[in-house]
């Protein structure tokens, strides 16, 4: 095992460094002078020129990308940011853990609404349960979220004033942006919990838990779910990537300091070292989270975990 | 409901051409309603809460400009003279007085008690050295005007500058530049970035990036005379928190939601509300902000056409424009510029400014040379939503004109790019700022010495350059000047200068005034507040 | 009369995770024109990949392959070509074999297409002549395969193979799948055509009644090596190999009158992957002594019978 | 053979009508599938027959009657501009669903092409493909798109292209999964026994056969690229104005959300509607589809 | 059908029907047969006959929807199964009757241990502690030839005929009065297959189960069964000792049966088979379901409904064509 998760780590190097190069270059293609931005609009050309110059732009695209590469991979340093004046790792370090939170949270919620809803639907197949729960799964996905956010806001900050509209300070601040950007996760969550009990509840080892007594509760307990739940992780592996670019705008609509905001500010401000090293930071958390996905499916399924063992062994023949 | 009608700043008259050759300070500014100290400290409000639109990011002092900076940078430094109007005069800050002691020279006389907050004490030499690290960063654009500055003793500068300035050149370098003492900035470990110390009235003691922003009043502020607490050394409340807010909806929920006291980036739609609510106060004031149409004015562009240009100017319904895009915050503009500007001329309101008029658009259109269907024009905006508002109007507009434009929204970052671009567009949605004068506006479209000997937008004039020069230097700007200068640029109409807006404060009803500086920021310091506000 | 197909010391390995599998590992054998060698053995033995690799589906990993007396094993891709319009294969499974996607018309004139020796019309009346000779109704012609019974499949995926006349099939359990009461319809079409064609088959079976029917000689694989062949009738007469002694045993018979004596095989089965030299049936065999470690080989026990045991001639006392 | 009347009758029909037919009737089955359909329908009718449908122009201004609420002449009221909100909705509608329609096209074709080839030859073709994937997955879609249409600029094709980008991993993934699925089925060996190419195989056998649940996925994505483009339009990309894209009028007017409610309200219906249904006819294929069904 | 009052399991008239896709399948169409205590009752008929469907009808573990149980009695000792209330029905399952899968492969939970999996139809069916059943089904291991050691392996390490050894153990695990073998062997090699089914005559054996095993294999059936009832489109179309059916197979379908298999026994040229195709279950041919494929069918084998009939003591044939004397 412990040499499975070696190698799942050793394969990310060439897809980060794959996604290194590629937002690298897409910020070296993208118009928009970072020298310019900087400066204030009555800016001299010889002004600018001299701006580009001190920070580095005028540079080939070769050496910049080495000079960035070579930054991270021998200080783990992803420069300074030229708007914040600061070190980027610094302050990815202190935005992280909140679209971290959020992320987290969202997920939380997504397994906790989606999964019953999706059990509900299959276990009444066609019934009223599985209308309804489908329908407001169908709900989730139709939505845009900065409308459900809005809408939240209205309801419950304005109307009821119960949770803050906007900020981070506390738990109470996370609720409503959490909620607005796990709709279309819990929906997603939903369905596909929904689907893949349907194909449990259809196989034969449920039949069979069915001869020996069992009450349907139990069965749906101890032999549906656990099953049901492998093709389930997946899901939230993969939703991580959308819950990640869905606080983009969540963040923005709520001024969470987040890394998503920070993003967009970046392009903005065509601050290069931001855009590269948040996309960087994201993409490890998303390869690292993918990651634990697999491991959690084989934690939960023998079948898997001995292929690892499987491999493990090879390895030591080798 | 109340609602303040508010174009407070006063267009300075162009009489301000006695420009301050030697401004002692003067006695009394009309601003500081709040001259009297405040008496007892508990009188004071606790906390107040004011929604910026974005993050300042960096608190440094020698930092370029942004959106978020703007709103709390005079909050957090203090500067050797401020300007608290709009062509007004300036006011003394940590310089006591200034004079011009020769040609291109300037002696600068600082108070000797300025103490920051961490109890250094700012001396001559921190003047000098806070300038030259400016000058030498090269991010405050005015500094460029620079050749030298330096103490002469603890409580003097000699400035010298590359070439006379035209009126407010001076106010506007002595105005630019924070102070802070050499010895703080470079012992904190980030340049300020996060820490700032400075000699304010407030002291900055929580900053969440990208989130707020938190002030203390100091009880040890250094400036105890009345007479030279300027606005921005008042300190009316105990607690100041800038809140960021980036989505424009939140604004309006969080003034009724109680997160916030004061927001300026209300959307007209949510003012209707406030206005009829007898718990908020709305201020209205004018803004600095005018938005025009550029014409492309390349070799051989269509668009060199001047009837061509009127033509289209008369086609566009500025009126209807307003009403469309920010109604009741918004006139329809008589040049490039705002009429808080110092040297705006009242008698333009009543002169015609290409006000809509279909058929005379359509004779000048046939006299052109061009007929209706011939001409497809690119119309470069911003991405904000009041621009694509704006370009859709323009664009049905030309459209009666038998003129097609196709709009091309592109964020800031591409914008700024192109704008200088001459193949990138045939007409150029704009706003302009600029400084404190009705000129600076002008120079930032007109000067041809900026933008390799044309306009901004590829016009190339003398005649209208040399007018520029007169009009902006110190003997040149008087009524006169300004008036012709005004008349020629509405006859070529290089640009057309569409719409000014009002910004549009909304305020709980506690606060019984908003102060703002001249880039139309709140001061929260020099707000009033109800004797029971927050309480 | 040469053999139509021959096979010399063919190999095939498959690389796993776990080493080398041993699929077919040193067999050797020979088919005549005209008839039919049944191959028998239990799951996994190495029956199908055996009947792959002769016809070019997988590559050998090493020995020969003869084709009319001529080396194929390493043809080149015209020769292949040629090849495969004279081999054929019909599977076991006749729902995955058919693609869903076709008309019976097209999966049977595919083959015909593809050769580029039909005009469109020519191929149709070729296609009507093979559904005709399979017994499919011509109203068949456009039905798709999850319209038909098991039987029908089969006769599809039976004149997809007849299609441009080969003189090779190698049949893959064709009737394994399919019901008793079909699977004589099937085994006696079969029948038809090899003697209407003189066609030659390789026919894979578990099924000892059926290979027993049908074939003319019998391979007995066991783990990918060939433990036994002869003629048909002389080895269910003769078994000598313990294996197939018990293999014979444990087929359930309907003669309810005479009970036989059943060899009931103990002890694990090896594993194919790396195996060790010698006997692979040792650890089940009730004969097994320590010169079963020794590799073992095909000998001619009887006249024209192979047996690859060590102790064939004790225990069967020759 | 002899004919059985017990044999459920098989007729002459036409060639292809038949899966088609079969898939239509289970569909029919399934009443939430096809409401999905009918609102699929209604809405492309109502984007090809805009002109028909709508009572003025999409970008016809009225300065002097904006932000009007729903009344009998405008009966989803009228924008900033005094436009006919119902009337961009009618018209929007062909911008949104082409968008999503071709964006979905444009990535399923690359994405499927892409997944087939990892699954079939797997290796290391699907170990290249596949690490492409992740990366294109690593990055954050909302900031491909907005890189894309920084890069390429605003504008039709460009938004399309910027949307249909991060779908392609989907397309992709499922496509493998699902060669994967049929790798290894014995009418893959039959037609390699009879001589056919690998292009033969791959557009003939594979990807027919593996179509299926990229056909549903696809579907589904049709709602998410149409929410992305509203998503981009938030951040002030996407489509140029006046184009009525329902994204970009619910993004537009997000700022009026409560004094003009209908302003968004009415494209976030639509959108929902859209969204909404074309989930509910990717769940009925689904099920129409699914292999497990077919005796 | 047995008239034997003393019958430990009795099914009468039990008629099963699937609803697919609007139309309705006709499963199961009104099958009786009794079975004595300590025997084996065999049923045998080809794929879709409806032997599952019997099976599953009698412990009561129908997919429903889409199945349903249209009509008919199934009496364990007397009592009606098919009106206990579910709860009691619960405490029969695994515990009085149990049931051993068709397909091994299918029938565990994939990621749970096997020992769980026997040892959780113990704990549901006796008031003893985890411990205690787990002990107990490392027991049912080793008596179906299982070392307990393999108690925490998953059965993705079992092969096939060791899961079947598990299926078999857990359906024994409480002492079951009747066993439901359906096709225990059929997905397993002929010598693993001799294997199972020498466990399953022995456990039988010594622990005097009763035992309905459904088989399409003659060959299985006639070594384990003692009355078989061979069964055509859902109905039981021969009843009869296992002597009588394989010495004097009288129902046309039946000898078809037996001509069709190759036989490792006799030598045939060329086998018989029975013509044409099992005939669709949602659209059952008039009168004698098999008259279509019948040899000796004529017009009055498509008029009407063929009841059973004794045709001889103990041997019943669903056929006008056979008569009494014949045999
Ligand atoms: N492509 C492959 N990769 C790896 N191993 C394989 C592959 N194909 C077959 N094998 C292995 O080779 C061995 C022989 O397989 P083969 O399919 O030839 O057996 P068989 O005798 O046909 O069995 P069955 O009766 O189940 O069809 C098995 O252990 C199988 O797992
Ligand atoms: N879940 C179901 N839905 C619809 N029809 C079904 C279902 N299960 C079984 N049937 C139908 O009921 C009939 C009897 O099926 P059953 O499984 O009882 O047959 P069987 O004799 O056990 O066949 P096999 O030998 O294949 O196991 C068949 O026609 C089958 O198609
Ligand atoms: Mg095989
Ligand atoms: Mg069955």
């Amino acid at each position: 095992m412990g040499r499975y998760i070696l190698k799942r780590l050793i394969w990310m190097i060439p897809v980060v460094l794959g996604v290194t190069i590629l937002v690298f270059s897409i910020m070296y293609l993208i118009p928009g002078d970072p020298a310019k931005m900087m400066l204030s609009p009555e800016a001299t050309p010889e002004e600018i020129a001299a701006k580009r110059e001190e920070l580095g732009l005028n540079e080939p695209y070769l050496v910049r990308l080495g000079k960035f590469l070579g930054g991270i991979v021998f200080r783990f340093d992803f420069g300074d940011s030229w708007v914040y004046n600061q070190p980027v790792t610094k302050e990815l370090l202190n935005r992280f853990p909140r679209t971290l939170t959020i992320a987290v949270i969202c997920i939380g919620l997504q397994i906790i609404i989606g999964i019953p809803l999706g059990i509900i639907a299959a276990v009444n197949q066609n019934g009223l349960g599985d209308r309804i729960s489908m329908f407001i799964a169908l709900f989730g996905i139709s939505l845009p979220n900065f409308w459900i956010a809005l809408m939240l806001i209205l309801f419950f900050s304005v109307k009821l004033g119960w949770l803050p509209p906007f900020g981070i300070d506390g738990f109470k601040y996370y609720i409503l942006p959490c909620i607005a950007n796990a709709f279309p996760g819990i929906a997603t969550q939903a369905r596909q919990t929904r689907s893949s009990m349907l194909e449990v509840i259809r196989s034969d080892y449920i039949t069979t838990a069915r001869a020996k007594g069992m009450s349907e509760l139990q069965i749906l307990l101890k032999h549906a779910l656990p099953n049901a739940l492998l093709p389930v992780i997946t899901i939230i592996g993969n939703g991580m990537g959308m819950l990640l670019a869905g606080t983009v705008v969540i963040e923005s609509i709520f001024s969470i300091p987040g890394i998503g905001m920070y993003l967009v500010g970046g392009i903005n401000s065509r601050d290069y070292n931001i855009v590269q090293s948040s996309v960087i930071f994201l993409a490890l958390a998303f390869t690292f989270i993918m990651l634990l996905v697999d491991l959690a499916y084989a934690f939960i399924d023998p079948r898997i975990k001995a292929q690892f063992a499987r491999k493990h062994k090879r390895g030591h023949h080798a | 409901a109340k609602e303040v009608e508010k174009p407070v700043e006063e267009p300075a008259a162009p009489a301000a051409t006695e420009a301050p050759a030697v401004t002692e300070a003067p006695a009394a500014t009309e601003v500081p309603a709040a001259t009297e100290a405040p008496v007892e400290e508990l009188a004071l409000p606790e906390i107040v809460s004011i929604a910026i639109g974005a993050d300042p990011a960096d608190l440094a002092p020698f930092v370029g400009m942004s959106m978020g900076r703007i709103a709390v940078l005079k909050t957090i430094y203090e500067y050797l003279i401020e300007t608290d109007s709009m062509g007004g005069a300036a006011v003394p800050m940590i310089a006591k007085s200034w004079e011009k002691t020769g040609d291109k020279v300037y002696k600068i006389t600082i108070f000797d008690n300025v103490y920051d907050s961490a109890g250094n004490h700012i001396t001559a030499a921190d003047v000098a050295w806070s300038y030259n690290t400016a000058k030498e960063l090269g991010n405050l654009r005015p500094l460029g005007d620079i050749v030298s500055i330096s103490a002469v003793d603890d409580v003097t500068v000699n400035l010298e500058v590359k070439s006379n300035f035209g009126p407010g050149g001076l106010e506007k370098v002595l105005s630019e530049c924070p102070i802070v003492s050499q010895k703080a900035y470079e012992a904190s470990p980030d340049g300020f970035a996060t820490k700032p110390i400075t000699s304010g009235p407030y002291l900055l003691t929580e900053y969440v990036p990208g989130s707020s922003l938190t002030f203390e009043r100091r009880e040890d502020y250094w400036q105890t005379d009345p007479q030279y607490r300027t606005l921005f050394s008042q300190a009316n409340v105990k607690k100041i928190v800038f809140k960021v807010i980036t989505e424009a909806a939140q604004n309006a929920i969080a003034l009724e939601t109680g997160n916030v006291d004061i927001a300026a980036g209300v959307t007209q739609d949510d003012l209707a509300r406030f206005m009829n609510n007898p718990a908020f106060t709305t201020f209205n004031f004018l803004d600095n902000l005018t938005q025009n149409l550029q014409f492309n004015g390349s070799e051989g562009h269509p668009l060199t056409n001047k009837e061509l240009r009127q033509a289209i100017a008369y086609a566009i319904d500025t009126s209807a424009m307003c009403e469309a895009v920010a109604p009741g915050a918004c006139t329809p503009a008589h040049t490039i510029g705002n009429p808080n500007f110092g040297g705006y001329l009242k008698k333009w309101e009543s002169e015609p400014y290409y006000e809509y008029d279909l058929e005379k658009a359509k004779e000048l259109f046939a006299a052109s040379g061009h007929t209706p269907g011939e001409l497809t024009f690119k119309l470069l905006a911003q991405n904000d939503a009041r621009s694509g508002l704006m370009a859709q109007i323009i664009q049905a507009q030309l459209g009666e004109l038998g003129i097609a434009v196709e709009i091309s929204q592109v964020e800031s970052a591409v914008y700024n790019q192109i704008q200088y671009d001459p193949t990138a567009y045939d007409l150029l949605l704009a706003m302009s700022a600029g400084g404190d004068f009705i000129f600076s506006p002008w120079q930032l479209v007109y000067d041809q010495n900026r933008y390799n000997g044309t306009t901004s937008n590829f016009f190339k004039d003398d005649e209208l350059q040399s007018l520029l020069a007169t009009v902006s230097s110190l003997e040149g700007f008087n009524e006169a000047n300004v008036d012709a200068f005004q008349q020629y640029q509405k006859e070529q109409l290089y640009a057309y200068g569409m719409l000014s807006f009002n910004s549009i404060i909304v305020a709980d009803s506690g606060v019984l005034k908003v102060v703002r500086d001249t880039r139309g920021q709140v001061i929260p310091g020099a707000c009033e507040y109800a004797a029971d506000f927050n309480k | 009369m040469t053999a139509l197909v021959e096979v010399k010391n063919l190999k095939k390995y498959f690389e796993t995770p776990r080493g080398m599998l041993h699929a077919v590992d040193d067999v050797s054998f020979s088919i005549e024109r005209g008839k039919t060698m049944g191959i028998v053995g239990e799951s996994g033995c190495g029956k199908s990949t055996l009947g792959r690799v002769i016809i070019h589906l997988l590559d050998s990993t090493d020995g020969q392959i003869f084709f009319e007396g001529k080396d194929i094993t390493h043809a080149n891709p015209r020769q292949l070509r040629k090849l495969r319009e004279n081999m054929k294969i019909i599977f076991q499974d006749p729902y995955s074999s058919l693609n869903p996607r076709l008309t019976v018309e097209e999966t049977i004139k595919e083959p015909l297409i593809i050769s580029k020796k039909y005009s469109a019309k020519a191929a149709n009346d070729e296609a009507e002549r093979l559904m005709n000779m399979v017994g499919i109704d011509q109203r068949l012609r456009l039905a798709y395969p999850h319209e038909l019974d098991g039987g029908r499949r089969q006769r599809v995926g039976i004149a997809r193979a007849l299609a441009l006349n080969p003189k090779f099939i190698v049949c893959d359990e064709p009737v394994s799948a399919l019901d008793v009461s079909i699977q004589a319809q099937v085994l006696n079409l079969l029948q038809d055509l090899q003697d209407q064609f003189e066609l030659t088959y390789m026919f894979v079976t578990h099924d000892l009644s059926v290979v027993r029917h049908i074939s003319d000689d019998i391979c007995v694989m066991y783990l990918g090596k060939l433990v036994e062949t002869c003629e048909s009738k002389e080895l269910f007469k003769h078994p000598l190999h313990p294996y197939t002694q018990a293999l014979i045993s444990a087929v359930p018979t309907i003669d309810i009158h005479h009970k036989k004596e059943r060899v009931i095989l103990e002890g694990e089965i090896t594993s194919p992957i790396n195996p060790k030299p010698g006997c692979r049936f040792k650890k089940r065999c009730t004969y097994h002594t320590t010169q079963c470690n020794e590799p073992q080989h095909l000998e001619e026990v009887l006249p024209r019978h192979f047996v690859a045991c060590c102790r064939v001639r004790e225990i069967n006392h020759i | 053979m002899h004919n059985s009347s017990a044999i459920t009758a098989i007729t002459q029909k036409n060639k292809k009508q038949s899966q088609f037919a079969v898939v239509l009737r289970r569909l029919s089955k399934n009443p939430s599938a096809i409401i999905g359909l009918i609102v699929v329908c209604l809405l492309v009718i109502m984007a090809i027959f805009a002109p028909l449908i709508a009572p003025y122009p999409y970008d016809k201004q009225n300065l002097l009657n904006t932000r009007k609420p729903p009344s009998a002449e405008h009966i989803m009221g009228t924008d900033e501009l005094g436009r006919d909100i119902f009337s961009r909705i009618v018209y929007g509608s062909r911008y949104s669903l082409s968008i999503g329609f071709l964006a979905v096209l444009f990535s399923n074709i690359i994405g499927m092409t892409l997944g087939a080839l990892a699954g079939y030859f797997g290796g290391l073709v699907d170990d290249i493909i596949m690490r492409l994937i992740d990366i294109i997955q690593s990055i954050p879609g909302i900031l491909l798109a907005i890189a894309i249409s920084v890069v390429l600029g605003p504008g039709f094709i460009n938004t399309l292209i910027a949307l249909g980008f991060g779908a392609i991993t989907m397309a992709c993934r499922l496509m493998r999964a699902s060669v994967l699925g049929i790798r290894h089925q014995e009418f893959l060996e039959a037609a390699i026994s009879n001589n056919a190419s690998t292009f033969r195989i791959i557009t003939k056998h594979v990807i027919p056969n593996s179509f299926a649940p990229v056909l549903v996925g696809a579907t589904m994505s049709i709602g998410n690229v149409i929410m992305s483009a509203a998503m981009l339009s938030f951040i002030g990309l996407g489509i140029q104005p006046p184009t009525p894209e329902w994204g970009a009028m619910i993004s537009g007017g997000r700022a009026l959300i409560r004094s003009c409610p209908w302003m968004v309200t009415f494209p976030g219906i639509f959108i929902m509607l859209t969204v909404l249904a074309f989930n509910m006819l990717g769940d009925g294929l689904r099920d129409a589809l699914d292999p497990k069904l077919k005796k | 059908m047995s008239n034997n009052a003393t019958s430990f399991l009795e099914v009468k008239d039990l008629v099963v029907e699937y609803t697919s896709e609007g139309s309705v399948i006709h499963a199961v169409n009104g099958v009786s047969f009794a079975l004595e205590r300590g025997k084996t009752f065999g049923l045998v008929g080809e794929t879709g006959a409806g032997k599952t469907s019997i099976a599953k009808a009698i412990l009561r573990i129908l997919p429903d929807p889409p199945a349903k149980i249209r009509n008919g009695q199934i009496l364990l000792d007397g009592i009606d199964l098919l009106t206990l209330e579910e709860k009691d029905m619960r405490k029969i399952r695994g515990r009085r009757v149990s049931m051993i899968f068709q397909d091994p492969m299918t029938a565990l939970n994939p990621i749970m241990k096997v020992g769980k999996q026997i040892a959780e139809v113990i704990k549901l069916h006796n008031k003893i502690s985890n411990k205690q059943a787990e002990a107990e089904a490392g027991k049912m291991l080793e008596l179906v030839g299982i070392p307990a050691e393999r108690f925490n392996e998953y059965p993705h390490q079992f092969s096939g005929g060791m899961k079947q050894r598990v299926i078999i153990a857990m359906a024994l695990a409480c002492n079951p009065e009747l066993l439901l073998a359906d096709e225990p062997t059929t997905a397993l090699d002929v010598t693993i297959q001799a294997q199972v089914l020498e466990m399953i005559n022995k456990l039988k054996r010594d622990l005097n189960t009763s035992m309905i095993m459904i088989s399409h294999n003659l060959g299985v059936v006639a070594e384990i069964c003692d009355d078989l009832a061979v069964i055509y489109a859902g109905e039981v179309v021969e009843l009869g000792s296992k002597e009588t059916i394989f010495d004097r197979a009288a129902h046309p379908y039946t000898v078809g049966l037996f001509s069709a298999v190759p036989t490792l026994d006799e030598e045939k040229e060329r086998l018989v088979p029975i013509i044409g195709l099992p005939p669709d279950p949602s659209n059952l041919p008039a009168g004698c379901h098999f008259h279509p494929r019948c040899p000796w069918a004529d017009e009055a084998c498509e008029r009407e409904s063929i009841p059973l009939r004794e045709i001889a003591p103990g041997h019943f044939c669903r056929c006008i064509k056979v008569s009494a004397q014949e045999n």
